[in-house]
């Protein structure tokens, strides 16, 4: 079937500054939107830029706004879309460096700022540290996160506030915080009890959406507030 | 050269960000406005004379009125809801259900107000 | 799974105002489910028309029962409405101007503006709700 | 240019290289370079586990785990270093729970274990349950887990910088170069050692469960530089991709009870492995499905078959096998079991060909998977470049790309991850030992002439050739000649094919003339890397006349080992490539038939 691609491009070497490129493209039903660009990119136009690398949903390098909200590349079918039109854009709230490419290091550097690692300064068992299967499951879902930007460049409150954490920074500290093994659950739920903490989450659930990885991401956030507001973990 | 961050007013809404976040951007206008609308009656109220008569004039007026209605029991119903959700996250799995559950009770509540309000103006009361 | 204790983090504003927000959103709704029960006692259910009673509602002030058929204002009147009307005023007005103030902040970034429009909503909810409160106590 | 001075490099950042940089960070200063960000490499997608011979559930023992691991190499396998695995195992596994690794749980606490292919009881020759996992995304937990570790232990990282040479200095490496994708300026970083860890390069073939970036630029890099590359003809092709697409269904389904069907609805694996039948190891599986392929028997006739987890038919033929729970219970399991246990598989199934595997079977085929060979290292990481084994000061590799050789001629499942970390870790500690008993090695200043020169190249206004025909035109050519099975004239064809399309890369034409960002180009260098590694492999397996392992010939049936228990090690010349041969280290395991 013939599908319309329209792109946004922006390349800072040229004058052309930002536009779409529409590209009709041939393709198969079960093609992924991904496979489209490669198309595009093999075919047409190698210029065209984006992050791409496991494609199928693992890596979290090709998330794009694909007809208005974020998805992975990898992860939509042509099958799935609602019309023959596709409009391609870059994930909002991070400055594009070209076409889909966006500046990450904003991204990562909330990420980093929640202490996203274990801690636990007990000499470690000869053997493994216990834990029961409900305790594990406890956190199972905010582990399942890829880092791929998509929830945090969905948030409106992120998008007009650079420094608000965001969602995936709050996703990574939930991981820990609920993790039986763990010890820095205070000194996370200090950092996160601030301005730029929980509390620039408005509960718009444009993260729950667009996460491909099915995360419950606002429940994520709001099991945060509840344990800065209760100090239980339950 | 990177293309700035910033993401103009018209470039956030065009997200298709769905039920909650429709409920988000009427929560904070109707929010904004209660707001203006106490705050002309506080002035009103406070200034007398014909300036007060002028703003009691407009925040009378049947249409500002149905607006003022729906923001009350909008921003009261999504407030409660908000609210709910906050205690008890496990329902947070459940919100796009909640949005629905929402209107449902809004729509029949503001219905049944402006109906009220539009035939007793059409009454003449 | 048993829950856990952790220490709570200290207090601050937005956590504050956080907590108040929602306990004044679930407070204005019962204290004006109170206003318009005792309202519908009292004799508003054949003496007042709808927008009346609504404001009486939302602000059950003795100056509201004026427009109506009511002849005794006196029970309108008492220490006790006046304190309901405070606590409404004082909810409804925090509630609303710290909306604003979250709004603004949600633009804003620690620093002079921040600091600017936190200092100007400030004064606004005070002069208001002290403006209230005097039009509460003289009414 | 700008130039960057760390003790230890390591290139490449998934399982071995962090787990590398963990360990050598703690003693020097230490910076990992790579093209993606951290978190997007390749180990990600793993995910059935990680063996390691814990005996939460059942007896096991490391010996057990070191046998198993040489009788799936065909006993190609370097068996002191096998040892030395199975042996570290134990210690690894224990070290990721430590970093905070969320493995599922068994009800007392423990580490969970489920069976996996060629993993069996030496005494009964029964599955062992051996695979620590984290549901079936093991891999995606230990490369969150080993980035969280740098990010606390302030390892330095260089993310999204394209390394695309290895400078060599008197015989000793001494640092690399690399592209930064931001500015595409050329960045040259000096360094007392150098670890390679930039995985595989499954994007040689046409149905491949790797990513895009699984381009070998580790192999390619070393052998523009006159290292050899070892066992280069042994690349796995891993049973279960699926259908068309190539992506990973892990062997951890046919662990939960899963089987392969035939057209006729059988389970054909009761014939050609009758002990452990589904879980016999990943070459004997591929070849039993090519044999069931080939001979008319794929779904439809087509070249697939199904992978079967229903409840149904795992309750079915889990009672036909007498298999029981630890607790000596019969084995039953029920769709919540299956979705609790395999949740990413039913997700791709069902976002990708709009299947459930509760309800329904996946169609699958062999996908290549696994590098065996790559970068000749011993067990602690260095580099050996002869069939001496003369360590190359300075040098280390670890992980998909290297070939100590723990996998041989076949890689077992779980061992994988098992080898990043066990290999990565050593190979860190010893790069770090090394630095700290050697200095600098002054660099000459035209250091990074050699990699300009290639890009150079690339940029030439004047060609006409498609990158992309020629990369899919290897691929095809690989796939249908140089995979599960092979024949001589197949792969003569192959290596003519390839050495026609070395030659019409010469005159590529790529559309991004620019710095910033330049992914075309980029492109283009990975596929000349393909191209050098598929040449290398086709050699190599044309010349390997047996069958052993993942190398299956048609013409050559059997496993030879009077004649070919030994490691190719082959050279990239100007004209060609260059072949010898380096004994096996066998200590006690003596090779003999291997039956499943």
């Amino acid at each position: 079937m013939e599908v319309k691609l329209k792109v946004f491009r922006y390349n800072p070497e040229d004058d052309e500054g930002k536009h779409f490129d529409t590209f009709t493209l041939e393709a198969e039903p079960t093609d992924r939107v991904l496979d489209l660009l490669e198309q595009v990119k093999n075919y047409v136009d190698g210029t065209l830029t984006f992050r791409r690398s496991c494609a199928h949903g693992v890596c979290g390098s090709d998330a794009i706004r694909i007809n208005g909200v974020n998805r992975l590349a990898c992860k939509v079918l042509v099958q799935d879309l609602k019309s023959k039109t596709v409009k391609i854009e870059p994930i909002l709230g991070l400055e594009v460096e070209k076409d889909l490419v966006v500046d990450m290091e904003p991204f990562f550097r909330h990420y980093k700022s929640v202490l996203p690692y274990f801690v636990n300064d007990d000499p470690p068992p000869m053997k493994e540290r216990l834990q029961s299967p409900e305790e594990r499951s406890r956190f199972d879902d905010t582990t399942k996160c890829i880092l791929c930007a998509s929830c945090t460049t969905s948030c409106p409150s992120f998008w007009i506030n650079e420094e608000y954490v965001g969602p995936s920074a709050i996703v990574n500290a939930h991981r820990f915080i609920y993790d039986s093994r763990d010890q820095a659950a205070a000194e996370r739920l200090e950092i996160l009890n601030d301005q730029f903490g929980v509390y620039r989450c408005h509960t718009i659930f444009n993260c729950t959406d667009a996460c491909p990885r099915e995360i419950e991401v606002t429940k994520a956030v709001g099991e945060v507030k509840k344990a800065i507001a209760t100090g239980r973990l339950e | 050269m990177t293309l700035d961050r910033k993401v103009g007013l018209l470039a956030g809404l065009r997200y298709k960000g769905g039920g909650p976040m429709l409920a988000w951007i009427l929560h904070r206008i109707t929010g904004l406005g209660m707001i203006v609308f106490i705050a002309l009656h506080v002035i009103a109220s406070l200034l007398g004379g014909d300036i007060g008569i002028a703003i009691n004039t407009v925040y009378q007026s049947l249409y500002f009125q149905l607006f003022v209605v729906f923001g009350i029991i909008f921003h009261g119903v999504n407030g409660l809801r908000i609210i709910v959700l906050d205690l008890w996250p496990k329902f947070i799995e459940y919100q796009r259900e909640s949005t629905w559950l929402e209107w449902f009770i809004i729509l029949p509540v503001y219905g049944l107000t402006a109906f009220v309000m539009i035939s007793r103006f059409l009454a003449g009361e | 799974m048993q829950s856990r204790k952790v220490p709570q983090p200290g207090w601050n504003l937005e956590y504050t105002m956080w907590m108040f927000t929602r306990l004044s959103g679930l407070a204005l709704p019962v204290l004006g489910l109170i206003g318009i029960t005792a309202a519908l006692v009292m004799g508003a259910r054949t003496q007042m028309d709808l927008g009346t009673l609504m404001r009486w509602t939302f602000f059950p002030n003795v100056s509201h029962v004026t427009s109506s058929n009511i002849p005794d204002y006196v029970p309108w009147g008492g220490a006790f409405w006046q304190i309901m009307q405070i606590m409404i005023a004082f909810f409804g007005f925090t509630h609303g101007f710290n909306g604003l103030r979250v709004v603004a902040e949600d633009y804003t970034n620690p620093g002079f503006w921040q600091v600017f429009w936190r200092g100007i909503i400030f004064l606004v909810w005070l002069f208001s709700l002290l403006a209230v409160i005097f039009v509460i106590i003289n009414s | 240019m700008q130039k960057h001075q760390h003790e230890v490099i390591v290139v490449g950042a998934g399982g071995a290289g962090l787990t590398a940089a963990l360990y050598a960070s703690q003693h020097v200063s230490t910076a990992v370079i790579s093209k993606l960000y951290p978190t997007r490499s390749h180990t990600g997608t793993a995910q059935g586990g990680i063996g390691a011979a814990l005996g939460n559930t059942e007896e096991d023992h490391p010996e057990w785990h070191a046998y198993d691991t040489v009788k799936g190499s065909d006993y190609l396998g370097d068996q002191t270093a096998i040892e030395f695995m199975a042996q570290e195992a134990v210690q690894a596994v224990y070290e990721l729970e430590h970093m905070g690794l969320p493995f599922s749980r068994n009800p007392d606490g423990t580490i969970a274990q489920r069976p996996f292919g060629g993993h069996t009881n030496n005494e009964t020759g029964k599955p062992v349950r051996r695979a620590c996992y984290a549901a079936d995304r093991t891999g995606h937990m230990i490369l969150q887990t080993l980035y969280q570790q740098s990010i606390k232990n302030k390892v330095n990282f260089f993310d999204e910088f394209h390394v695309v040479d290895l400078l060599v200095e008197d015989g000793k490496a001494a640092g690399v170069v690399a592209i930064e994708l931001e500015t595409g300026e050329f960045h040259i970083f000096h360094a007392k050692a150098v670890i390679f860890a930039t995985g595989g390069h499954g994007r040689v073939w046409e149905i491949t469960s790797n990513a895009y970036a699984y381009t070998g630029d580790g192999v390619a890099i070393t052998l523009r530089r006159g290292i050899p590359a070892e066992d280069m003809e042994f690349f796995q092709f891993h049973p279960t991709g699926i259908y068309k697409m190539g992506i990973l269904i892990t062997e951890g389904v046919r662990g939960e009870g899963g089987v392969l069907i035939n057209d006729k609805g059988e389970r054909f694996m009761e014939e050609y492995a009758p002990t452990v039948k589904d879980l016999a190891s990943r070459d004997v599986v591929s070849r039993a499905m090519y044999l069931e392929m080939k001979a008319g028997r794929g779904i439809g006739g087509k070249r697939f078959l199904n992978l079967d987890v229903t409840p149904e038919v795992v309750n079915k033929y889990a009672a036909e096998d007498g298999r029981t729970n630890p607790d000596g219970s019969p084995y039953r399991m029920t769709g919540e079991d299956i979705f609790a246990k395999l949740p990413d598989i039913i997700d791709f199934c069902e976002t990708y060909i709009g299947v459930n595997p509760v309800t329904q079977p996946m169609p699958v085929q062999p996908t290549a998977h696994y590098a065996m060979g790559g970068i000749p290292t011993n067990m602690y990481g260095e580099v050996v470049i002869d069939k001496e084994n003369t360590v190359m000061p300075g040098l280390y590799a670890a992980g998909e790309v290297a070939c100590v050789s723990a996998h041989g001629a076949n890689r077992l499942g779980t061992n994988a991850l098992l080898d990043l970390v066990v290999f990565g870790k050593y190979s860190g500690l010893k790069a770090a030992e090394y630095s700290q008993g050697s200095s600098f090695i002054p660099l000459p200043a035209n250091a990074a002439d050699f990699a300009q020169e290639q890009f150079a190249q690339l940029h030439r206004e004047d060609g006409t050739e498609s990158v992309t025909d020629i990369a899919n035109e290897m691929k095809e050519v690989m796939f249908d000649h140089v995979g599960v099975f092979r024949v001589e004239e197949g792969m003569q064809e192959a290596v003519d094919k390839i050495r026609a399309l070395k030659e019409r890369f010469q005159h590529i034409s790529i559309d991004d003339h620019g710095k910033k960002f330049n992914t075309d180009v980029l492109n283009a260098w990975e596929v000349s890397n393909l191209l050098d590694l598929a040449e290398v492999t086709a050699v190599s397996a044309l010349e390997r006349k047996e069958s052993r392992g993942a190398h299956s010939r048609d013409d050559y049936t059997e496993r030879d080992d009077e004649n070919w228990l030994k490691h190719t090690l082959a050279w990239l010349d100007k004209d060609g490539v260059r072949l010898e041969y380096k004994p096996v280290d066998i200590t006690k395991y003596k090779p003999k038939a291997r039956s499943y």
